[in-house]
């Protein structure tokens, strides 16, 4: 049975961006690879781009979504989610010799960059709408990086664990961690799940239990170890 | 072919465009050999009734028999007429072979193209058989070397020999020319008068309608006078020229010098 | 005969056309009908809370139409001008520039202006002292840039043909009568040119109107912005697109209407 | 990775990885068969819809007009995003009304149909323009000669319109290659999305960019030699710019 | 006005298009109140040499001189001409008004527009005078309603009405016209002689091209028959149509019925 997997067509590192053949590459994209040899489904790649992969899925273009999509209430109300598979907590990153605290007045009169259709975006607006000077959306994670490097935003607020990536790549140097944002449960969510179409059980169930298989049998472990050196899955 | 029924008879024909009356009642018969032609001042409704021979404008009442057969009109439901059988007037218009004012040959064929084109795929003729006889045509208007030109490269006069040799190439019953020389400058007006004086002679039937008066004058068997839709005067050019009897045409006869 | 008068091959006189004809009201019944079912059926409870964005997005929207295409038209005269008549540098240039910018997408443009260019800010941290740096920072202006030079490229061919395509006999006239080169370019070649090219402006200038939501993904905010992130809120797939045709409908309507007002105030007679 | 890596690394366009050559070309060819397939359905659609709108009955006419004046209101950037969704949701619901099971539709019959629809719009126009440019003494010739309705339409209004259309037809096709650009945004693996993807992973976005504007103006400058050879045929029997 | 110097005078005009040597030495001389009629066959040169006269075509040699002042022209280094002043050449074509054949109005600006077009923005007169001025004309050619209709809209005699007024309202030395009735309908041709014969009849310096020979029989002081560049024949009308001498002369008076 084929099942088409969407992910974001936009490059996403280290979870999944394409490489130079064009393949998808990332950490997400072995957890995918190995639960669906888990559930023994056969699985087919499909980028779609990330403003419109609700919508894709409950228009069947796809079947799931592996996109570092958190699981929140809001989202909840329009598609499922499986299990999480990982959990990060949300950094916020800026300028090196710029100093200031990842908390609303840290933040007041800068100029904050985030990804579109993200946990972080609806985050952004709710904690520092008021503050902050600006709210830049952008399309990928990528230009959003790229353009605090170019010194059009004074900070980013996204996943640690991608901002990390970012940190660490030449183009990164400019830049440094300031700090981890509050937790909002109800906004960021409870870790990051597989986006399903609401009824899809039958799929649902599967890769729940291709989740807690791969968790059990180490198989998850030894991929991630290739790209983190701490446990990506969270408490 | 049979001589007894007119080539062409027009009976009492009618033509308004919404609240204007353009044709009021205007008949004409045409035998075999004749050549009609139609005077008038402009809007008099000349090419209105040119048009109204082949239906390329439907009257609004009258009737018009080709070659003894009437073409079949039924009423529109708009107090005008409309053709009851298509077939029947495709089958007449491609007996009378019109030859408009401002030629519209047909841009995207060469001047042979053009002649045969209707022999071809209007009456079935082999190809062979057309171009044969559209060659004979056009030597006798004298385009043979302009065969393979299109129509936009050529003069006027050469363009209007080349809208005359396509009408002759159907082997029509009756030509109806509409002005065939005011598009032209003065100095080719003359070619394409000859060679419709030539048909002329033959005794092809024809009605035209023209401005040019000497001509009308020299070929004509019968002329008309229209005026304000209806026929004003009639009669062999000798008379209407030389003898006008109303006010209206004196006038007119005299601006025209 | 008129020469534009439609000749179809068939028979049938055309009957009277009135605008409400019974198949109009029927057609607009189920129009009603479909409206009806959009409004009754769809979900419309977010429009309240995001109206005034909305309206400043349209706002932004039509600031970047008219900004741009007064620009841009303003670049586009030199650039028709010069192929018509320049000296074969100039006019080479011009045509070079034209085929340049009609011949690669627009929305390429946008991200080489404004990522291309911001690449080359990360390599040279510099720039930032620079006076311009409060503008090149932010988004609007290289959408404006990227949208005006398109729409100088379109409307310099346009022009271009316009003012070869003015009657020779009419500036000939002007010289006859002793005009100068630049009084007859004020007083009858531009003019003339420019009411020629209207009916295409018009038509270029709602391509620009459509061309403006690119600017979206360069972190403009405009309307299309403001309705993705409706949809990104909402995740409705529907609703929010269709209020944005909506929306571009009208403002289409709108420009239409302008040109065609400016566009009767010189009769023209045919085509 | 490196951000100097600068804009002349021409190792990163080369066809094999490392090199996103080949990922660039995949992307181009996807462009292609996007904008050829997109602008024979649009023409398809223009010449049905032209004739519609010419010779159509009255509901016919309106509708085609309702069809051509929303086409050209909306961008196409909405109108990909509505009709990428809509349009797939609606095959598949018609389907499973008469009761077949729901097609997948492939990302590029998807983007073939949108664009076609999109450019159909604007070939009515084009095509109906050109029908109309035809002088109508040479339709009335035609009919004057018996022709039946049919065979003017076949032997004269058809090719006579060609010189006419060519010069819209051919603006289509050039918009045709570019707007294949927009599917980007849903995602479609175009040449625009996968040099945004190069650039975005390489950080060499001048260099790719660049790339990516010379193939498509590649594209352009070849498009113009073949439709002036096209068009010079066509013209043939005209005088004078149209 | 100074009635010594003549008030247009061409000395040995030649010119010639790449290889086509089109006038061959043609000089004329116009005196205040002439009014000078050009005849002669298609390709004659009839044309080219009116337009010499106001240079908008630079003759390739030769000399021409209005009211006293030559127009100044200097080689272009390719075997031909250059104007040497180019605001004396405009202030002299101001003087010297031409009509052309095709009207050749603006338009973008109704009638009066363009009749006052030029007094206000090549002569720099008053926005107020000038309109009463271009009323005072357009009433004369009897377009006076039409001042504010656009020229599209408007019949070709009218539209060649227009094209007299606008040049007469700048008061000219003298005026060109080029074949003034030969796009008309041969009922609009009669409205458009009648103004210039009344022009004629006035005194006004004229130089036209025309091919009504009777019209030009009835107004011209001179008429000169131009041959392939030269001119074959010249004089009074009453010899030039009713003795000519020449061949040439003889056989195109003839071929003009
Ligand atoms: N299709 C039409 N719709 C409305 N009125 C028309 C149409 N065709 C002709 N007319 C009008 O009918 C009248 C007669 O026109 P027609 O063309 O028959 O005149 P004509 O005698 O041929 O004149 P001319 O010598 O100028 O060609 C004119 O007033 C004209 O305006
Ligand atoms: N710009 C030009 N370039 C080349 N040849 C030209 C040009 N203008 C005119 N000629 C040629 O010069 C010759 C004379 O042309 P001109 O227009 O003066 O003739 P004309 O006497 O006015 O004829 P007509 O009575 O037909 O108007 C013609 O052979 C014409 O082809
Ligand atoms: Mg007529
Ligand atoms: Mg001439």
């Amino acid at each position: 049975e084929e099942v088409k997997v969407g992910v974001a067509a936009e490059p996403y590192p280290p979870f999944t961006s394409p490489d130079a053949s064009g393949k998808w590459v990332g950490w997400e994209v072995e957890f995918m690879e190995a639960i669906c040899a888990e559930a023994k489904l056969d699985c087919v790649i499909t980028p779609v781009a990330w403003d419109g992969i609700i919508p894709a899925l409950t228009s069947e273009k796809i079947d799931m979504i592996v996109g570092s999509m958190s699981i929140t209430e809001e989202r909840l109300k329009t598609i499922d989610f499986s299990d999480k598979y990982y959990n990060t907590p949300t950094g916020i990153i800026g300028a090196k010799g710029d100093d200031f605290e990842a908390t609303p007045e840290g933040l007041s009169g800068k100029i904050l960059g985030v990804q579109v259709s993200t946990i972080h975006a609806d985050y952004a607006d709710k904690y520092f709408g008021e503050t902050a000077d600006e709210i830049k959306q952008y399309q990928t994670q990528d230009e959003v990086n790229q353009d605090l490097a170019a010194g059009r935003l004074d900070a980013v607020q996204a996943d640690a664990i991608a901002l990390d990536a970012f940190l660490k790549s030449d183009a990164g140097a400019c830049c440094e961690l300031k700090g981890n944002v509050a937790d909002d449960p109800a906004i960021l969510g409870a870790g990051v799940g597989v986006g399903l179409r609401k009824g899809d059980t039958e799929l649902k169930d599967k890769i729940n239990a291709a989740i807690a298989a791969i968790r059990a049998n180490g198989t998850y472990e030894e991929f991630s170890k290739k790209y983190f050196d701490f446990d990506i899955y969270g408490g | 072919m049979d001589t007894a029924a007119p080539a062409i008879e027009v009976r009492d024909l009618f033509k308004r465009f919404g609240p204007l009356e353009v044709l009021k009642g205007v008949s004409l018969t045409a035998r075999q050999g004749d050549v009609i032609a139609i005077i008038g001042g402009s809007g008099s409704g000349k090419s209105t009734f040119l048009r109204c021979i082949n239906m390329l404008e439907l009257p609004s009442a009258g009737s018009v028999t080709v070659h003894g057969e009437e073409i079949a009109l039924r009423d529109d439901g708009h107090h005008g007429l409309r053709p009851a059988n298509r077939r029947q007037i495709e089958r007449i218009r491609s007996q009378l072979a019109m030859v408009f004012q401002s030629f519209n040959l047909w841009q995207h064929m060469t001047v042979l193209q053009n002649v045969i084109e209707v022999p071809i795929h209007v009456l079935g003729m082999k190809r062979d058989e057309a171009v044969s006889i559209a060659e004979k045509i056009l030597r006798r208007v004298g385009l043979h070397e302009k065969q393979d030109a299109y129509p936009a490269f050529m003069s006027g006069g050469q363009q209007q020999r080349a809208a005359i040799a396509r009408a002759l190439a159907v082997q029509p019953l009756a030509m109806l020319f509409d002005e065939p020389t005011s598009a032209l400058d003065p100095e080719l007006v003359g070619e394409v008068l000859s060679v419709i004086g030539d048909l002329a002679r033959e005794r092809r039937t024809m009605i035209l309608v023209t401005h040019e008066m000497k001509f009308a004058r020299e070929v004509a068997s019968h002329v008309i006078f229209l005026d304000n839709g209806i026929i004003e005067e009639q009669g062999p050019p000798e008379q209407v020229f030389g003898d006008p009897k109303s006010e209206r045409l004196k006038k007119f006869i005299s601006s025209i010098h | 005969m008129s020469d534009t008068k439609v000749t179809m091959p068939a028979y049938v006189p055309p009957p009277p056309r009135r605008l409400l004809e019974p198949h109009r009201i029927f057609l607009l019944a189920v129009f009603a009908a479909i409206v009806f079912c959009v409004v009754w059926f769809m979900r419309w409870d977010w429009l309240p809370k995001y109206q005034w964005k909305l309206i400043e997005g349209i706002g932004e929207t039509l600031f970047l139409l008219f900004s741009t295409a007064a620009v841009g038209f303003l670049l586009a005269l030199p650039l028709g001008l010069v192929q018509v008549t320049g000296p074969w540098p100039l006019a080479w240039l011009a045509r070079g520039f034209c085929t340049l910018i009609r011949g690669t997408p627009l929305l390429l443009q946008l991200w080489l202006l404004y990522y291309g260019l911001g690449s080359v800010f990360a390599q040279y941290p510099e720039i930032r002292q620079s006076e311009l740096w409060p503008y090149l920072r932010q988004a609007w202006p290289y959408g404006f840039t990227a949208l005006m030079l398109s729409f100088a490229a379109y409307e310099g061919e346009v022009m271009r043909g316009a003012f070869a395509g003015v009657p020779r006999g009419e500036l000939e006239a002007a010289r006859a009568f002793g005009m100068g080169r630049f009084t007859m370019f004020r007083r009858i070649w531009l003019p003339r040119a420019f009411y020629r090219a209207l009916p295409t402006l018009s038509g270029e200038t709602v391509l620009q109107l459509k061309s403006t939501p690119l600017v979206a993904t360069i972190t403009v905010v405009d309307v299309y912005a403001v309705i993705s992130r409706v949809r990104q809120d909402t995740y409705l797939t529907y609703e929010p697109l269709l209020l944005l045709a909506l929306i571009y409908m009208c403002l289409t309507g709108i420009l239409v209407l302008l040109f065609r007002f400016l566009e009767n105030r010189i009769p023209s007679r045919g085509a | 990775m490196a951000a100097d890596s600068g804009f002349l690394n021409l190792d990163l366009l080369a066809l094999s990885p490392p090199g996103w050559g080949g990922v660039l070309l995949a992307g181009f060819a996807a462009s292609l068969q996007l904008a050829v397939g997109g602008y024979a359905l649009g023409l398809v659609i223009g010449v049905a819809g032209a004739f519609g709108k010419l010779y159509g009955g009255p509901i016919l006419r309106d509708l085609l007009e309702i069809y051509t004046t929303v086409i050209r209101a909306v961008p196409e950037l909405v109108l990909i995003l509505l009709l990428y969704y809509a349009g797939t949701d609606a095959v598949n619901a018609l389907l499973v009304m008469v009761g077949l099971p729901r097609v997948d539709i492939s990302g590029l019959a998807a983007g073939i149909f949108v664009i076609g629809v999109v450019q159909g719009a604007y070939s009515t126009e084009v095509l109906r323009g050109a029908i109309n440019a035809i002088p109508s003494g040479q339709i009335e010739a035609a009919r004057s000669y018996g022709m039946s309705p049919f065979k003017t339409l076949r032997r004269i209004t058809l090719p006579a319109m060609l010189p006419y259309a060519i010069p819209g037809l051919s603006n289509l096709w050039l918009i045709a290659t570019k707007d294949t650009a927009l599917l980007a945004v849903v995602g479609f693996s175009e040449l625009t999305l996968v040099t945004r993807q190069a650039a975005g992973s390489t950080k060499a976005y001048m260099l790719f960019y660049c790339t990516a504007g010379v193939m498509y103006l590649t594209l352009t400058l070849v498009s113009n030699q073949v439709i002036a050879r096209i068009e010079r045929r066509a013209r043939r029997g005209i005088a004078g710019p149209v």
